[in-house]
């Protein structure tokens, strides 16, 4: 229970943990009265009062549908869920409101990429003689799509492997992306490992070949400032529900110009500009790409998380969350038996740390936690290709965001050493 | 009551009795379309150099977009370009005060009877009625005049 | 103001207008205190407080993602996304849980099947040698996915017209569905013209020919008792807005040995049995067809809103929007100038009633109508095909459901009345 | 302490010291996933007639699931495949009783061992982990005696 002080970063990194109060959930107590200790924020967040009261006030106050009408909530609807669009632009910095398409989930702004090259036009056309790249730490929503793809039009699908630190291994940069390679899709911050990749020198890579660039977003945009003009991609995707937003909610930012000249994926409702039996022509962007009713009070409630999170700054959200990381880390590190899979330093990574302890499988890890009240996710954590890599069957991983404290470290490292115990 | 602050007499007159309807002779024509309500204009320009000879039109929509087609015929048939797209440009800017903006003197003269749409712009969902034809004329506008005056600059 | 009590329907037809207390938006006043009349439930439904009250209960309680958790919270979140599927399947009279999809709309659903029919393998694939088959009154959400599919693989698009009276023409069923067609796809209830379509017929000659049926039940799932095992359709998609549930949740009901044989459509996290950077495998259904995080919250606010509207009973909420409805036809009727675009009974009609007023556009009509409070769609309520097919531009749409009120139609009624006046 | 009606003790020594693993020759062989959490096993059968003649097993994943493996080994080999079925039977009748049922008596006498997985009844996300072993071996005894057994009858 000890929290050792020379490893304590200075505290005016740390948020005051009044924002706690804001997270009805965190209040929850489980298994007779233990108050949870919520350490699976890498798949998903919690929620905060803001954001349920924006939720409620949409339902209970302007709920209609939207565009398409003339009448007063339909007009406040629309204006609620076109202000939400506003705000995320703002928030990751977009050149144009009309850049950012809302999807369900991080899977299907990915899926929708995926399939608008399948079915492009030149230049843009994936088909059998050109290449896909990914990386072998992809999420599994960022590695079938392109398996589909590749499966379906021919395209060969290469990939960079990893480093024995948990790093992308860009040494053949050179062979894996090269003239025939169409696109390039990448995770921003690893959910399994950590680990924050290096942006510019794969971009610089994949602009000299003329490909296009998909950055997966969904471990970043939560915790750290995005800003799509400075990363220099072409799509940017990620997801509400880890963000402090609902479930149900998804963004794809994409380049005005592509997002002009590209197919649309799903045919619907809002995403035309007129129909006929014989055909039909399509809205522009980006409601091209929102067919049917769009998850509307899902994107007001991103809105409102958006609005929180720039509230308190997310230079700040970042730098409470690498304080918190590297006391972790040392932490943990000092668990005998305890093997970190992923960067062993706060440096360059992110706020999710997956380790094994000894061979004690991760399931019952995770069981004895549980039982303490201490929330953390055991699996594949949906990478299974890097358990491959490193030889391991699963992972336990604790993952923390701008509520977590000091004590829910201390919390997670006595938990393990009473694991340790049990299975002894 | 409310209501007439957007159904100005002007604007109601204009639509009973619409000003220059029809399709005629033209340089260049467009088509275009509200998808949110369905509304759809097609609209033909004829210039005589800057000067704008004549715009037809011909379409459906609600009484807002077709009063908004009879006012630009008002207006914009027998001006200079540049003059033209002053008058878009304060029509535009009318348009997107969300009812804020009071229209001066120096707007009236500009706008004429067009300031009667100023009630119109308190409802968001009728403002794209209300530039269906201005934005069908300055697309028209830049086919007639970009088309060919690019290939006689050339 | 008067109601004339000759059409009056037997009161005990009606739901007690109780209820509408349930429903915190009905309290809602708009344009200086008017009280409001809530008319355009075909585009979407308000919401009862038990459906607000499971969302934040959800998210104040048991947020956490789905599937992959030992922990409480996770566990606790799988079982009620869970149980909504349960839920659903026996609102449906689904044979089997498994047969549940969660998508994120009805437009989600429909083009998932175009989608998987497209990639499949015989005897279901849809490709240049066969003939996809629709109906001139459908959702653009049932029309655009189909002309997507019919471009990409070359199958050719055909579709039932309309009757004078609204209906469908199956006059020539036998030219329009052929031993060519491989699915026949169309809309229970119009949602712009009321109509009830004949499913037993449309079935009977597509079993004929082999092809499969999708049924768009959008408007219908809402209003009345669905049995997907008497329609004897083998997909049957709906909507969670329209039926008091949040947006961002549909379903797409497919029968068992067709979700297993069809291929997925969107690939990523949740779908996957095993995944390694060369291939993968899939989850059985209906997960092969939920790529990542689902909407949890969502799923769980649908599952009690159709929890809300058993217990209040479908045949009891249908009797009740056939009196509303017989009554408003009547009325509506009585209007002078007014024509009733779709049938003019309440006969195999639904609570959607498009109409127009003289020349007056109904976007003029709808401006003056929200002006006394009364909310209606005006438009071509995404079915432009059916304003060509009766030479109209748009029309004025009012839409019950099982809260409205026989006072409701009154005000519509009287509503008309200024209208007239006002452009007279 | 509540872990404990999971973790028994019975379950641990089975976890820590497996009966009969290892791959040996088989009639047929599955491998079956639990992509929830990523448990495998692999798992071979052999039968006399209708006697079970062996079962074996790889694979990696929780103690739970583990230990049910190595106890379904001590439990099934050597039994005629009617009874190895009852048993089948009763052991997944226990697991998904969420806890709401006690052993009695005939229930142990029948599952032996096995009646230390009540506890883990309790946990829905385990369940699957230590039913793993006894779906592959289900459906390889499937695979073992239709394949064949149809060949000859037809
Ligand atoms: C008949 C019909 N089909 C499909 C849809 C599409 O539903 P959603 O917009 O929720 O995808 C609707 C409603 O908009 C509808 O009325
Ligand atoms: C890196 C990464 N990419 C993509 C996803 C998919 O997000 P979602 O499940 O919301 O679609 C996740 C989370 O699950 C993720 O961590």
């Amino acid at each position: 229970m000890t929290r050792l002080p020379g490893l304590l970063t200075a505290p005016d990194q740390l948020l005051d943990e009044a924002i706690r109060k804001d997270f009805p959930l965190l209040d929850r107590t489980v298994h007779d009265g233990k108050k949870i200790v919520y350490l699976d924020n890498a798949a998903t967040s919690q929620k905060p009062r803001q954001v349920l009261d924006a939720l409620n006030d949409y339902y209970e106050q302007h709920n209609a549908n939207v565009h398409r009408g003339v009448h007063v909530l339909a007009e406040e609807a629309t204006a609620l869920y076109e202000g939400a669009r506003d705000k995320v632009a703002a928030f990751i910095n977009a050149p144009s409101r009309d850049e950012v398409v809302f999807t369900k989930n991080a899977s299907e702004s990915l899926n929708l990429v995926a399939n608008m090259l399948g079915w492009a036009d030149e230049p843009y056309r994936v088909d059998h003689e050109t290449e896909i790249v990914i990386t072998e730490m992809e999420h599994h929503s960022n590695i079938v799509p392109w398996q589909l793809l590749s499966q379906r039009t021919g395209a060969k699908l290469k990939w960079f492997g990893l480093t024995d630190d948990g790093r992308l291994d860009l040494s053949d940069i050179n062979e894996v992306i090269t003239e025939k390679t169409k696109i390039v899709s990448f995770v921003l911050v690893s959910n399994i490992l950590g680990t924050v990749n290096p942006v510019e020198a794969i971009v610089r890579r994949a602009q000299e070949v003329g490909a296009l660039v998909l950055i997966d977003a969904s471990q970043a945009a939560p915790h750290m400032p995005i800003d799509v003009q400075a990363l220099q991609a072409d799509f940017v995707a990620f997801t509400g529900h880890k963000m402090c937003g609902p479930t149900g909610i998804g963004v794809l930012w994409g380049r005005q110009e592509l997002l002009e000249d590209l197919p649309p994926f799903l045919g619907g409702g809002e995403m035309i500009e007129t129909v006929s039996m014989h055909s039909s022509t399509y809205a522009p962007a980006p409601h091209k790409f929102e067919a049917g009713t769009p998850p509307i009070a899902q994107a007001v409630g991103l809105g409102a998380a958006v609005d929180y999170l720039s509230a308190i700054g997310m230079d700040k959200i970042a730098a409470h969350e690498h304080a918190i990381t590297s006391y972790a880390v040392q932490r943990l590190l000092e668990v005998p038996d305890l093997r970190i899979i992923g960067p062993t330093t706060a440096e360059e990574r992110g706020a999710a740390i997956s380790f094994t302890l000894g061979d004690i499988h991760p399931h019952d890890v995770g069981q004895v936690l549980d039982e303490q009240g201490i929330a953390v996710r055991v699996g594949h954590h949906c990478a299974r290709p890097v358990c491959l890599r490193y030889g391991i069957p699963a992972t336990t991983r604790a993952s923390f965001y701008l509520y977590s404290t000091m004590a829910e470290v201390d919390a997670l490292v006595d938990g393990l050493e009473h694991v340790r115990n049990f299975f002894g | 009551m409310k209501l007439d602050s957007m159904y100005q007499d002007v604007i109601l007159d204009h639509y009973k009795h619409p000003h220059g309807r029809g399709l005629r002779d033209g340089d260049a024509e467009v088509h275009h379309v509200n998808p949110t309500c369905g509304d759809e204009i097609t609209l033909r320009v004829r210039y005589d150099g800057s000067r704008i000879a004549d715009v037809s039109y011909e379409g459906q929509g609600c009484s807002i977009s077709q009063a908004s087609a009879s006012v630009l015929n008002d207006l914009l048939v027998g001006k200079e370009l540049a003059e033209a797209q002053k008058i878009q440009g304060t029509f535009l800017e009318l348009m997107q005060s969300k009812g804020q903006l009071e229209p001066d003197d120096a707007m009236e003269e500009v706008l004429e009877d067009a300031v009667a749409f100023a009630g119109v712009s308190k409802y968001p969902a009728r403002v794209k009625c209300a530039l269906l034809s201005w934005m069908a004329w300055k697309d028209a506008t830049a086919q007639a005049l970009d088309g060919p005056a690019q290939k006689e600059t050339a």
